[in-house]
């Protein structure tokens, strides 16, 4: 079932501008304003809106470290995602987060953070709030193919599959743990068999085919609301860039680089989908994107001018109700 | 009105009332539901509330994770890690998740778990059922770490920490659990974060926590009929810790040694021990002395096991090297 | 493929001795003569004796907490491995490990020890060591039902089957942990389902019957010793005592029990098998039970006579090149 | 013949030159043999001998797991944990496990593990890439951890690690892998349990670990230009620690500071103190002072990164108090 030609061009416009949003990061990043690292979601765009857009405010979200684009989309004011990732005042975790610590709980993005698999167990607890309080809110949690070697899937998927907890557990296979193939670190071919040890219903989808994404994820999503229990993804899809903003990426071959960006971008893919199927006009989306061009002007601006934190404020919120001792 | 329990019931009179009173507690670990726990602590609670005592599959991880999700969400979870020693096959969820979030979140979410789970050595289990965990937490800021001694401490404490908004590791000590004292009927609170002089004294202050007061309590009688006084002071929670209780005592006394049961390099008597020498060293006039285990694995034979452990005497005699000196 | 009846009475002592090891385990242990808790495998003596059976002396064995029998068939003198859960100075492990810490490297029995779910990493490492070096030892972990749910389960499986190490894993289903049912803690309705995820191949067999035990470990050791990696066999059998000497098990139906003790006996369907298929007569298995017996009361005796560890070893071996300082 | 190399390739080439004389030695983790590592720490070492050079899945469990099993086999591992602050994932490998190996085996098989990770803030990656982690582990008997600052150490300090046979983690601090300093070419070790007094002097103990060594000599030249003489001492191996160095030293200097860029409470600092308070109390001049970071999770944010780290004027404070005291 196709999705309407409204829905498709508000995908556009998502993935067009994170896109845009990914590629403004990767600029300051590179030229040192903004610190430390930055791991960039070109090429995923697809999965990242496709996901997000299936989902209500109230559906609880575990975007993973790759994740900026789907963090952005989740109904934050977008600017002050990007000040967090700029490590100023005005970021959305007031910079003590910064790319790999973006929560907002007003719009139930429970945010990311350093250590891959910790989040698959942390969305139980959502989840099985859901169903403790009889309210039909979902949790969607990424990950990517690297981090299904951690323990904690295991024991995620175990006890959601047995409790039945309403949880999409949405994998984007991008196919590199930082340089390592995830064929080389799992026995799968396709990682979505995974979930049949557990009997639980998966599938593997083209995860730049925005369309593919959204029926997937709605039929997840349909099932959880229902008290059916979890279901597994696999989003096939690639990183354009490597594994942070400045790894050359030498590990993968020039040609399967090439054969993605050229053949498979799903940014182009949908565009063209537009155009040849829905009958849009080159002009309609070029609208679109130019919108999307002064949004990220505006945020980027946003960002340089905002100020950086006070020092001292590291030290608050340590405990719930008590101040840590300064020097 | 007070009526002598135990230590254990104590600990399960609180979690019933604490259920009781708040529908967003509720009990979750293994075998914590329909049998009540491996030690019995948590008996009757699924009789009661099937649906807010749930046990789960042997995954630590998934345990403290599921906990910890849940508490952003305002429920108030109450994991049970069957025995001290396993916190570390959930380590990473106690120390870069819960002990973080509040941080992480900016003060907008909190983390108000409380990890029950029972260390200590004493019923010949060897080295991976006996081990007094509270040292491998303490560097890590944004934890609290309860160790309640006595039942009157056990159930006013967890009803403290349950109403917490931190994450609070909850350490029961195994020996304990049958030792009997007063305790309230009615729910009451402790400040957890106060320190409790247990004996005044002036002569020696000991820091003692868990199965070391009980060393501590029997070294002070000898020493009284020795002419020594002794201050006993048990800080009950170690972290964050009481400061001021244990210098005001120091100050005073000019003397201190802190027992406790688990090893001593690196242990929680070194962190007392260099908060003194910080902050009123120009009181003490001897060394300040541990009596803690030996540095090893605890060995399962009897002897081995009773070797390791501290004994009042070591207590004892550390008191007469401090006021010898 | 039936075995032999050979192999089959040499069987029959084996599972009698252990059965008879733990019954005097359990005395001890209750009349607190052993110090501590002792896990009984009553009941599940097809499995542990008929898998150890398949096995070289060179293969590295990981029994588990319920595997005094599987640990006294390794090749070990036997009455140092019951000395060992009394505690005393003669036993495997010179009193300091205990019912849960009894390993001997002579005959490659690793032991296992009080964490759950730990051997079966640490055993990716011998059969790693295995491969490394080119030999073509094989290595056995066992785990319980309930142990499969920890994050190390998947760790491993997930490793072994990528890089093909000669592991067999023998899952023990006896359906409970603790008071825990085995369907109240995964979501299969066997647990060999589980492995398929992993492309591992897996089956469950009836864990009582230990020609069907010894055929599937002996297809799962072919496989491995060729290179052909791992396998995941479930054994459904039933644990007749408590989860320790002395537990109550009130969390079972009398009568599941019932059936167990009566109709699945391990033992007693053995013998009833020599019997009819082997022409054995009621006197040969008798004799062989006489001597079980009397080996058992000087194993006891041994015991009962053996030294206390001396104190201060408890400071020995924490270093592999220096000493613990005493008080 | 020695020539000046970074920390990062003297490490480099301690595992080469091990890989070469020792066929038992290997390398897993994740990215360590294709990549090189990471911090490209293992680069070339899987293009010259591809089978002893695993790459892994992100499966920290694992990764110990199975270095614990193959050590006792008689393989000697050196498995890297990309971060430190992941040893949360493998603690209870580390800490049930390879800790206790040698004590469960009755020391008839060893742990020659050598568990490299790298850890320290100061590159802006906020709370999850910024620990500090030999706290942790310093109250778990059967560990060795080793805190490597200068490339003569990292590389003589590797070699003596590998060649251990004990579990080592090996702590190396990612701000000093680019830092210089002069090395051997050839393979030498250095006494894993022995404790370097960096610079003599005999006013002030200092003793400081990686990061905060050089706090402590930009310190030390402050300080000797009001006339006042530091020591300086490394511990490189802080447990087992070799005491009698420090011992001996501040029985001397009668003054202490420790300075380390993990958090106070519960830290490194703690122990030292109270093992000069407990041994040489009686020489001490002044209280004993630490100079470390807050107790704090690490923020992002430049500003507040280095608001909450340890500097150099804190070191110089702290003498100046010790002095006038
Ligand atoms: C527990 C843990 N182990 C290792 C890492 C280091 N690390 C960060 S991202 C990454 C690769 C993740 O790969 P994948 O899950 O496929 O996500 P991708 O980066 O491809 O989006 C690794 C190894 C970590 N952050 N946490
Ligand atoms: C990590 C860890 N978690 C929990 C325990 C406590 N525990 C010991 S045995 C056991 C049940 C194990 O069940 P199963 O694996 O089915 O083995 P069985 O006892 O039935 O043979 C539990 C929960 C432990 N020892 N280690
Ligand atoms: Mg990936
Ligand atoms: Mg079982």
């Amino acid at each position: 079932m196709a999705l309407s030609k409204e829905r498709l061009l508000k995908l556009y416009e998502d993935m067009f501008l994170i896109r845009r949003f990914e590629e403004e990061v990767e600029v300051y990043a590179k030229n040192g304003t903004i610190p430390g690292f930055v791991h960039l979601s070109i090429g995923q765009e697809a999965a990242q809106a496709g996901i997000i857009d299936c989902l209500r405010k109230t559906d609880y979200k575990f975007p993973d470290h790759r994740g900026h684009g789907a963090i952005a989309l989740c109904g934050t004011d977008k600017k002050r995602v990007m000040a967090e990732i700029f490590a100023k005042a005005t970021g959305i975790n007031g910079g003590r987060g910064g790319s790999m610590h973006v929560h907002d709980l007003e719009v139930r993005n429970m945010g990311f953070n350093g250590i891959q698999g910790s989040t698959v167990v942390t969305c139980l607890g959502t989840a099985f709030a859901s169903q403790y309080r009889g309210t039909d809110d979902v949790t969607v949690v990424f990950l990517g193919d690297g981090t299904l070697g951690e323990g904690t899937c295991h024991e995620s998927l175990n006890m959601a599959a047995t409790w039945k907890l309403p949880i999409i557990y949405c994998l984007l296979n991008n196919q590199y743990a930082i340089s390592t193939h995830y064929t080389e670190a799992h026995p799968q071919q396709q990682l979505s068999t995974w979930a049949k040890g557990y009997e639980v219903p998966s599938e593997t989808v083209d995860g730049n085919d925005v369309e593919a994404v959204v029926e997937a994820t709605e039929r997840a999503i349909e099932r959880a609301r229902k008290g059916e229990g979890p279901t597994f993804i696999e989003f096939m899809t690639y990183r354009w860039q490597g594994h942070f903003a400045g790894d050359p990426a030498a590990y993968r071959p020039d040609d399967e680089v090439k054969e993605w960006i050229e053949n498979r971008d799903p940014i182009k893919l949908l565009k063209e989908k537009l155009i040849s199927r829905e009958g849009c006009s080159e002009e309609e989306l070029q609208k679109i994107e130019a919108k999307a061009n002064e949004e990220i002007a505006e945020m980027v601006k946003f960002c340089l001018e905002s100020p950086d934190p006070v020092a001292e404020d590291a030290l608050k919120n340590v405990y719930a109700d008590r101040e840590v001792e300064d020097r | 009105m007070s009526r002598i329990i135990s230590y254990g019931k104590a600990i399960n009179e609180a979690l019933h009332q604490e259920m009781e009173r708040d529908d967003s507690v509720f009990i979750l670990g293994e075998d914590v539901a329909k049998m009540g726990g491996d030690f019995g602590i948590t008996q009757g609670i699924w009789h009661r509330w099937p649906h807010r005592a749930k046990d789960t599959a042997l995954s630590e991880q998934a345990i403290i994770g599921l906990a910890n999700g849940a508490a952003i969400c305002g429920l108030r979870p109450v994991p049970e890690i069957m025995f001290a020693d396993f916190i570390t096959c959930c380590y990473d969820q106690l120390v870069n998740n819960a002990a973080k979030l509040n941080f992480m979140y900016n003060g907008k979410a909190h983390c108000p778990i409380t990890v029950r789970t029972v260390q200590g050595a004493g019923i010949r289990c060897a080295y991976h059922h006996s081990q007094n965990v509270e040292a491998w937490l303490m560097n890590v800021p944004g934890l609290v770490i309860v160790m309640p001694t006595t039942p009157y401490e056990a159930k006013g404490l967890l009803i403290s920490s349950i109403r917490n908004n931190n994450p609070v590791v909850f350490l029961e000590h195994k020996l304990l659990y049958n030792t009997k004292g007063e305790v309230p009927e009615e729910p009451y609170t402790i400040d957890l974060y106060k320190a409790e002089i247990e004996r005044e004294g002036k002569d020696i202050t000991i820091v003692a926590t868990q199965t070391a007061l009980k060393l501590a309590h029997e070294a002070a009688a000898i020493m009284e009929k020795e002419g020594v006084s002794v201050e006993i002071i048990d800080p009950r929670t170690i972290m964050p810790l009481d400061k001021e209780t244990i210098i005001n005592s120091v100050a005073k006394t000019g003397r201190l040694i802190i027992a406790h049961e688990g090893p001593k390099f690196g242990g929680f008597g070194a962190e007392i021990s260099a908060i003194i020498s910080e902050h009123v060293w120009e009181y003490l006039r001897a060394p300040i002395m541990r009596v803690t285990s030996l540095d090893v694995p605890v060995a399962f034979a009897p002897v081995m096991e009773d070797y390791v452990l501290p004994k009042t005497e070591h207590v004892v005699k550390a008191c007469r090297e401090v006021m010898e000196y």
